[in-house]
């Protein structure tokens, strides 16, 4: 114990030092040492007011998308056989053994106007779908990638429901179906409320997506931040705007939190021991 | 006491299995059972693990469809109904609490899916739970609640909607050996309160006869024998049946001419057997006497006429508490273990020479052992 | 069996704990317990959950340091030594095998700590799985063996090292009834095949008295008596012994003038008791009867003289298999059990009045009861 | 059952059909329909096998980096009471909630020459640590990103490490330090190999980090690809080069898992109960 200590500490220092120096950059200005004109200068821009907005509907437009898909994914995966469920766990985790980068670039090949998505809405009588530099495409190619986020925790939760619960359901009158909404649904919420806080944060800071497939028009925060260290390579601006989508992302993460624990606490006896 | 009043108006039905089999693939986990609950019965399931026992509760509660058979509740066939739609109440092994929900919850669910009113399914709830001494713990979630009460839970949400027949799967399997003696007593005074039919199921030799107005013995998939408890533990039909149900000793024996004489094989000792036995075809077969029927004397003393007797060498002699148990050998084949009550002890003592007598009456001849009941590498 | 000559060259050693106390912040979890094992012997620390059994066991193998107290091992202190210089073999509740390692390699551990040889080692490994019986698994892991299996490799593996002194901590508490049983014969024989001393910790009391030269009873963290098991069974000194090892019958009692007779409180009946008992200091007092030192007779039949008797009305009759138990309402406070084995019941049947004897030497007198012993709302 | 069937198609189709795109793409040439083109110029382009090297180097000094801090910290959350385990895991998910942005640009400013990490090191005698534009600077930002892909896995596979069984090789005569080796550590090899895996495999595809802290004379292949995609437009060459880096990597966790399944199999009885 002792001898861990200092390992501790140094993690610590590891993990919190970067965090403590952006909060020092945003307070920081060019003429005087500590200001809040950073600050001062987000809320007043309204562009920055209209992107950060548009980041937060575009990550909860994803979280929703992935919430949608991925549900029936991860159940599939607990109903199915141990082949067929490696066979879904390997389908969900390829995103992660292909690179972000290769990813990206499949999406961006997918949806280039002359390619098999395009060319088959345009069959379909649905007329030109425009998905390239619009939010729609970012937001395809983000919940597919960020998609196995959802998926691993929803599985984690509802492999741990006992599913003798809702056979007890049955025999005590419930049709299947109310037995899933009353019993199964419930007893899943903890997996879908950790999957939706890590998809939604992390929609929050991406930019390799919005960069590439999206367009300068809607871009998202990141790449303003980017923006800002870069090319007009005010450090304070970008310190700020972190700052702010942290506090945001924290206040909401802490929010959801308040709302399970109570729920995630009583669920852990209905884990199948 | 007055919950019987609103409770137990509806009395037990009748439940009848006819030719039960259920195959998975290639093995067959329950095989041509016919069995038949009276009304109001407390009919005990009984057998190791795999025996399907549980399998046949099952297909009684609709969790799994037989592959054949019939199933009649109350002389109607229930075989094609979904379990929802059965209205029996069932005790699952691990409770199956829902645990998102309180015990007033839990034992409200049934009475909702029953459209029940509120005023209504709050009465019920409470008096449900006053019957099984939770009255003060109705707004507890299952985890805030001990193994039993737990239990007592499952048992109040299992007879709130009134079903005419109530299964119980090992339900006190998980609690420690008091606790367990303790709810066998409370589940006997419900049964007695609401006058309805139950199914118990367990692996516990002990409960199934303190319990049961009748056991069913399973093994491999197969029922060996039913009846009362002194039924299938004075007379069981099988070997199987006599080991499982407790201790006991057997003995190889050849048929002789005389009628209701046997001989000891190998040791040419005769054995009296109770004046109505069949020998069975075959030229060998078993003699079972329990441990307690037998009597150990110092070798040599005489005997009342009419009993069997061997005589052995006391190998050992272990202390029970309420009773001891003394192994002798008799040969280096033939072992047998008396049973002594604490205060009725023979006076004899680890490698003395004694005489093992009983009745005639006390012997039950089965049919002869083909396979070792006992293999001790496989422990 | 030639393993002996290995194996059991080295004898057994004595224990001593001396004023062993184990607080954990102002929880108290064992409380001056004193205690001895003499070499070779069998002792068992026997008590429910919680009561500081475990934690002895713990300070005994160095898992636990002592709050104050001294434990010594054939004469010498070893309270300062690190568990793996003890030197003590102990088998853990839930085997604690490795799971990266077969059985082989499982037994072979302690002897690699200790620098023996590969030939040795071989050796030695391969004698202990044969004589827990495994000497064919042994290149399984751990979670291809059954229960009971992984129980032998980890009695194999507590033995190889040759220690003086093998403490087991319920370890057959995960097993079912049957084979539980088996193992128990197993263990006594291993005992007397060592000949070293065994500590051996349970919850359960058949198998303490089945098992244990002696019996230290723990409760609340002290040790409420300790003797073999017939002296704790048949003359248990506190009530919570009594009620603990088994079934009893309480009767509270008040003093008379008379030396050696009491009088049942409310009832003015009175009860003899052994010759040499001394009524303890203040007004009650409690008398204790196993259930199976009563006799039931239908009520009126002449007694024998010198006998304690009380007239009751059976209650109920539950049939137990190779006994049964009568329950008998004495008084609306006083409720009796009768045991009677099998082939030995009398002729009473529920409903009927009858006469309770037994003999003065059977009446055990205690304390008076403080609080009662099981609650039934707590269950 | 029979519901979920097409959706699970679809999610197949949704996860699979990305990646075959890029497989397409990658034997497709401007001239004729099927060709290897592609993969011959990737592996007669000199700086393409120097920059996969590098890529290989890179990624896997990140992930012993990140095994070396990452299992302290993980052992260290599994013998600390429950709050101080609640607080270990939260900082270790910070960097889950702060988007990679963020982070990034933590690191582009606690890296600058004139940050107080080389002022430190400058008066500490070790001269001018340059860690901005270097592997070095790059290393250490990718292992604090990643670090959390380290220790949660080791966490969930050391928590389940039973360690009674510590005891129990201690009562056999095992020193302390000779449990922890022969008993501990072979059990907790499966959370080592799975973080390293999944460290290693992230690490390679990393754009972001590479991009912004790296410099273009040691780039790594997501900036390759890049570069081939948005400059010279070559969607046969950045196909190649994707498909390379993705068959290296399934080969390798092919071989890990290979390696592993006999060890992970047996240590699941290993489990506390």
């Amino acid at each position: 114990m002792a001898l861990l200590a200092p390992v501790g500490l140094f993690l610590l220092a590891f993990f919190a030092y970067p965090m403590a120096k952006i909060l020092a950059l945003s307070f920081s200005s060019e003429a005087s040492g500590l200001s809040l004109e950073n600050y001062v200068w987000f809320f007043e821009t309204s562009v920055n007011i209209k992107v950060l907005l548009r980041t937060f509907t575009t990550a909860m437009i994803v979280t929703l998308v992935c919430v949608l898909v991925g549900y029936p994914y991860a159940y599939l995966m607990t109903v199915v056989g141990t082949r067929w469920r490696a066979l879904l766990l390997i389908l969900a985790l390829i995103p992660f053994w292909t690179s972000l980068m290769t990813r990206n670039l499949a999406w961006l090949a997918l949806l280039q106007p002359s390619s098999t998505i395009a060319t088959i809405t345009r069959k379909l009588g649905f007329g030109e779908l425009q998905l390239l530099g619009t939010v729609a495409g970012v937001v395809v190619a983000m919940s597919q990638i960020l998609l196995p986020f959802m998926v691993l925790p929803m599985y984690a939760t509802l492999r741990n429901i006992d599913r003798r619960l809702l056979a007890a359901a049955e025999g005590l009158g419930a049709r299947p179906s109310v037995a899933f909404v009353r019993v199964y649904l419930p007893l899943s919420a903890p997996g879908v409320v950790a999957g939706s806080l890590l998809v939604f944060v992390l929609s929050l800071g991406f930019y390799l997506t919005p960069a590439i497939i999206g367009s300068p028009q809607n871009s998202l925060l990141s790449q303003l931040i980017v923006t800002q260290v870069s090319r007009v390579l005010n450090w304070g601006h970008a310190g700020a705007m972190a700052m702010v989508l942290l506090l945001v992302t924290v206040v909401l993460i802490w929010l959801a939190s308040l709302a399970t624990r109570r729920n995630a606490a009583l669920t852990s006896s209905g884990e199948r021991s | 006491m007055d919950s019987r009043l609103h409770m137990g108006i509806r009395s037990g039905v009748a439940l009848e299995l006819e030719a039960l089999h259920k195959r998975y693939g290639d093995y067959v986990a329950v095989e041509s059972v016919d069995l038949r609950a009276d009304p109001g019965e407390f009919l005990t399931l009984l057998g190791p693990s795999g025996s399907g026992k549980t399998t046949t509760l099952n297909m009684i509660a609709g969790f799994v469809t037989p592959s054949s058979g019939r199933i009649q509740l109350d002389g109607g066939k229930i075989d094609h109904l979904p379990p929802h739609k059965r209205n029996i109440g069932m005790v699952f092994q691990h409770y199956a609490l829902f645990p998102h929900m309180t015990a007033f919850e839990n034992v409200a669910f049934p009475l909702k899916q029953r459209k029940c009113g509120g005023a209504e399914i709050r009465t019920r709830v409470l008096e449900a739970l006053e019957l099984v001494g939770l009255g003060d713990r109705a707004h507890s979630y299952p985890r805030q609640l001990s193994g039993g009460q737990q239990q007592r839970v499952a048992l109040a949400r299992a007879i709130v909607f009134r079903p005419s027949l109530l299964l119980m799967d090992e339900p006190l399997g998980a609690l420690d050996r008091q606790l367990r003696e303790h709810m066998q007593m409370e589940i006997k005074r419900i049964h007695v309160e609401l006058g309805i039919t139950f199914v118990y199921v367990t692996h516990d030799q002990e409960e199934a006869l303190t319990m049961s107005d009748r056991v069913a013995i399973f093994n491999n998939g197969r029922i060996e024998q039913v009846g009362t408890a002194s039924d299938v533990y004075d007379r069981p039909r099988t070997l199987f049946a006599a080991e499982f149900l407790g201790e006991s000793n057997s003995l190889s024996v050849a048929r002789t001419c005389q009628p209701g004489i046997a001989v000891v094989a190998g040791l040419d000792v005769p054995v009296r057997l109770p004046e109505d036995t069949q020998m069975p075809a075959g030229d060998g077969a078993t003699v079972v006497i329990r441990p307690e029927r037998l009597r150990a004397m110092p070798a040599g003393l005489e005997r009342s006429p009419g009993t069997n007797a061997l005589r052995g060498v006391v190998q050992r002699v272990v202390y029970l508490g309420s009773a001891r148990r003394v192994d002798v050998e008799v040969s280096p084949w033939i072992h047998l273990s008396v049973r002594e009550q604490s205060g009725m002890w023979s006076p004899v003592q680890k490698g003395d020479a004694v005489d093992i007598g009983w009745h005639p009456g006390d012997s039950v001849l089965l049919e002869q052992r083909t396979a070792p009941a006992i293999v001790t590498g496989a422990a």
